[in-house]
């Protein structure tokens, strides 16, 4: 489906945030001032921008480790700096620095945030897709996982019932080629990991992950689907994720020439040229794109530097709903 | 005049007249709608309610991940689990999601669930479904382990239970379900995190939970008759453990057995004895007791099950050496 | 495949043999004597009958819960008495009376025993089976499992492991179409079950679990393809339980006439007509069959009555390799 | 002379010396082969033998599921679990079938298999990364945890282990890795079950494992210093415990402090203070003490997570406290 020049500009400016977003989070997880460690989803921008792009603030969001971009463009412009200040663990972040990066949730955009465990949120989205069903109203969940996380038994029970109940929910399994250092084909027996879904009579598909376009139209289709009533579908979009496992990994487990060739199919280098072969975007257009931006970015970077640590002693609370836990 | 009902029927009460008052509860599990339950606990549930009762597939996993974001939307699920002994398989669903979603969503939303589950040997089922799984739980803060002992509490915790917003693993003693007693008819909550003194008493503290609270009646009975009065405390809520009550008691009594079914090794009592040398010493006059299962899994022969889960002889044993001490 | 007579003759006193081991069982679970709960094969004779012919006695097998036919046939025959002792929680008992119904191993032919977790030796499994390939040996590793059963994630951790790694292993799914009392339609999406197995590429077929030529048949196929080191195959049998899921069980579940229609294609009744029509076998040797089988299942009531129960301080046995355990 | 090499190194230098020895020993789990593991633990093997080292999906039931079976062959499987955590997904295959199956099998076939697990917080990696998975398995008779302090002990007791019949959760604190001892170049064995008298002393006992010994060793110093003689004991064997030197030692000197990572509810202090309360009541001369993480999920921020985690001040508090009682 070819998208609208208006709105193939609106999610390349959504990928580019992504991108940066990213990258700055590199740099100051690199140089120490991030603690913990950091998944990174570079590479990865299409697959996160274009399945948000389709959902609505009532649709459930689940995103996976690699989710900052899911997470960024799920929340309210004006908390986007709270999730990167989260990330740098301060108490101005979205969850008052007690998450991090594999732990971003904002309730009020219905980014239920993730799951350290892989699968587990995959079994978690039932939940939230049999509340629509109860409830009778139409609202979507989509689980993100990657093609690693498909070796969990959590998917197993997750799509068997899912598929049963026709439960709203879609699977967005990035297939970034790797677990770590395994390569998907050696997980897994099936040539495309999609073929999975098939067993269990569920609309399932592989796409290139890496073209918005693509990814925004099946996306769609899935998300309109589960609306409808009509029950599960399961996305595999193939991407690749041009940093190692972790920042920091030097993923020497991958073929020389292998992320030079994904590069050429960067994803935003793809929107760009269609942006501009296509629908005659001019340089000064993207560079005022790029420009935007960068003043973003930089706004979130500055506030995450700048905000306080957390209280020590606010680790305490919420252990329970109505007990209090000693402190020291 | 009071309604004399069994342990069974309270619980199947309890869900009832709680989803008659909250459309946010509903029931799942495997066989729990059409069949009412493997154990007939929630008999007439789906017959009165059939969207709001669930037979799953065997996926304890799926069943308790449901639950968890499905609490998170404001529903109350009520999940049964058959056996306990099967919390293995849903282990992480309970443990790194339930337990620390309060926690994660800061407060903003929580596991606010139920998960049923049919504990404890005696029936010669085993190794697999004869096992106290309690103490697989205690060291995960976040957790709430319910444990009625009695037909009033089976039906005033469960309510208590459906209502808390933390998550709740609420145990069912295949022993008691036949067990009858007075129930009222109206819903009534027992509240948790409190023990109930069952008994009081001035020289022994017992405590016991579930089916080992009927051993402490009948050694309290028996120690009565030698002149020896004995405090029997029912934790109820087995963790969070009332400590206060318990430290009441043995700072009273000075004697402390407890009475607990599975293997000795790291069941609750370990934790009632630490808490108690740690918090209590002066108080102490003998050494604390742990009259529990043998340290193995639970064997099918009868003769042999028998053999592994706690005597009450050694009650008394308990008691007299305390005393003697 | 037909059968030989000769050789459909032995599968058929096979097949008495577990429809009157069970009949006896379940009087005696019935009446008290057999402690715990029992689960009953009876009108599921063939698909474990036909299975275990196919084995040999190096081939590991994993019985279900309901397997007391495959494990009493995978018995030596003097050890067949002990597998009916052991029901009965005796010292003689094959396990020592420990185990009882749901817990009968024999290591010497490799029957594994099962384990009260549904799913659980469907990834055990994987274990025997991978000792083939490491040590380079042709045994096969058969895995028995339900219509319900399937619901567990272990069985996709293991299937997507097996067929990856291409373990000689064959999983035998008898779809009796019930799990206690929910139907096999209630529980999983597709039609068949072993569509399922088609998801990863691994060859998977539906078929008649009653008639015990197309069980034989089918399984040789699975277990050469196994032995030949090709991998791993997935059947499913089709068939069902006349009793309840557990002796007692009054399966008031069941639609009316279920029972008696599937009484029609009780796999007795077919193997018998079979051996009467097309190879003319006479009523004379039908009857010395079955008196054969009533002396020897006689004979296990017998000593199974007989038994001493065990001593009950071996509880205390054998929880570790090299450590005592307190005993009273 | 003697060979300084780090924690890290011993791990690796046992598997791949049991490996040499034995070649029913293989290893598995995921990213071990060809990565050579998350940490790095078992680099090298693969490329030594490639038909002995295999890399796994995320599947842990099935690399733990795989384990028991192949142990049945005689196999001797040591699997990765990467995060301890994930023990959690796999609970079921160590709970209910690894620590059952010599029982099950009459002592004729056992899950002679190590799973390997890397524990404990203190890396920033929030509530699924970072916790103490020991109090969850040591309720279950048949299993065994091991936790080395030391790259000596990380060497002998994981041959140890390697060698052992039972199922073994062999425990790798993350802050150990980079530690660095002495470590003989030959296969050596430390036994099982046994605690180590790390110092001796005559007035406290500290019972501290894995990265809390190094507060047990700094806190006898500094109560040295002032004239106070602190024991302290490594349990090396986690599960079961060595009851017998635990007793020994506070027979001795009447004071028991134990230091554990991981909440304090039903830690393993809490196992030892009661048996202790049992076995040694008469002997005890104070209360016994436990300095833990508090009660609640590990957070990410650095401070939280430090507020969390133990604080060796608490230790030396406790020293104080329970001399001046
Ligand atoms: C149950 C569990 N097992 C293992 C891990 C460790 N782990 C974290 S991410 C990861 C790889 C996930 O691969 P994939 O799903 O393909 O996602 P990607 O990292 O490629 O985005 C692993 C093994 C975990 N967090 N949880
Ligand atoms: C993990 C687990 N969940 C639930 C059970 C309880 N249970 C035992 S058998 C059974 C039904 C199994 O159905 P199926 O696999 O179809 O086998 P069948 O009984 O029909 O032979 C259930 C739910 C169990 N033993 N283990
Ligand atoms: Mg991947
Ligand atoms: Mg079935």
């Amino acid at each position: 489906m070819a998208l609208s020049k208006e709105h193939l500009l609106k999610v390349y400016e959504d990928m580019l945030l992504i991108r940066r977003f990213e990258e700055e989070v590199e740099v100051y997880a690199k140089n120490g001032t991030i603690p913990g460690f950091i998944h990174l989803s570079i590479g990865q921008e299409a697959a996160q921008a274009g399945v948000v792009d389709v959902l609505k603030d009532t649709d459930y969001k689940f995103p996976d480790h690699r989710g900052h971009g899911a997470i960024v463009l799920s929340s309210k412009p004006e908390e986007r700096k709270r999730c990167m200040s989260e990330i740098f663990a301060k108490a101005t972040g979205i969850n008052g620095g007690r998450g991090g990066s594999m732990h971003v949730h904002d309730l009020s955009v219905r980014n239920m945030g993730f799951n350290g465990i892989q699968g587990s949120t995959v079994v978690t989205a039932l939940g939230t897709a049999f509340n629509s069903v109860y409830r009778k109203n139409d609202d979507v969940t989509v689980v993100f996982m990657g093609d690693g996380t498909l070796g969990e038994g959590t998917c197993h029970e997750s799509l068997n019932m899912s598929a049963t109940w026709k439960l709203p929910l879609v699977y967005v399994l990035i297939n970034n080629q790797y677990a770590i250092s395994t390569h998907y084909t050696e997980a897994h027996p099936q040539k495309q990991l999609s073929t999975w879904g098939l067993g269990y009579e569920v609309p399932s598909m592989t796409i290139d992950g890496n073209d918005i376009e693509e990814v925004i139209e099946v996306t769609q289709q899935a998300v309109d689907r589960a609306r409808r009533g009509e029950g599960p579908t399961l996305i595999e979009m193939m991407s690749y994720r041009w940093q190692g496992h972790f920042s920091g990994d030097p993923a020497a487990y991958r073929p020389d020439g292998e992320l030079e060739a994904w590069k050429e199919k960067d994803p935003l280098k793809l929107a760009k040229e269609k942006l501009q072969e296509k629908h005659g975007v001019s340089d000064a257009e993207i560079q005022a794109i790029s420009d935007r931006v960068e003043v973003e970015i930089a706004e979130y970077v500055k506030f995450s530097l700048e905000s306080p640590v957390p209280k020590p002693e606010d680790a305490v609370k919420y252990v329970y709903t109505d007990r209090e836990v000693e402190g020291r | 005049m009071a309604r004399i009902i069994s342990f069974s029927k309270a619980l199947n009460e309890a869900m009832t007249q709680e989803m008659e008052r909250d459309e946010n509860v509903f029931i799942l599990g495997e066989d729990v709608a059409k069949m009412g339950g493997d154990f007939g606990i929630t008999t007439g549930i789906w017959e009165r309610w059939p969207n709001r009762a669930f037979d799953t597939a065997l996926s304890e996993s799926a069943i308790t991940g449901l639950c968890c974001g499905a609490s998170v939307c404001g529903l109350r699920p009520v999940a049964e689990l058959m056996f306990a002994d099967f919390i293995t398989v849903c282990y992480d669903q309970l443990v790194n999601n339930a337990a620390k979603l309060n926690y994660m969503y800061q407060g903003e939303a929580s596991a606010q669930m139920v998960v049923r589950a049919v504990t404890g040997g005696g029936i010669r089922c085993a190794y697999h479904h004869s096992q106290c799984i309690e103490p697989w739980l205690m060291n995960i803060p976040g957790l709430v382990i319910v444990a009625p002992a009695t037909p009033y509490e089976a039906k005033g915790l469960l309510v208590a239970s459906i209502r808390n917003n933390n998550p709740v693993v609420f145990l069912e003693h295949k022993h008691l379900y036949n067990v009858k007693g007075e129930v009222p008819e109206e819903l009534y909550e027992i509240p948790l995190y409190e023990a109930h003194v069952e008994r009081e008493g001035t020289d022994i503290t017992i405590v016991a939970a579930m089916s080992m609270l009927k051993f402490a009646q009948k050694a309290a009975d028996e120690m009565a008759a030698k002149g020896i009065s004995v405090e029997i405390i029912n934790p109820r809520t087995i963790f969070p453990l009332d400590k206060e009550t318990i430290k009441e008691s043995v700072a009273k009594t000075g004697r402390l057995i407890v009475v607990q079914e599975g293997p000795k090794v790291m069941g609750y009592g370990a934790e009632i004895g630490a808490m108690l040398g740690e918090e209590l010493f002066e108080y102490l006059k003998a050494p604390i007791k742990r009259v529990t299962s043998l340290d193995t899994p639970v064997p099918f022969a009868p003769g042999m099950e028998d053999y592994v889960l706690p005597h009450y002889e050694d009650v008394i044993t308990a008691c007299n050496e305390v005393m003697a001490y």
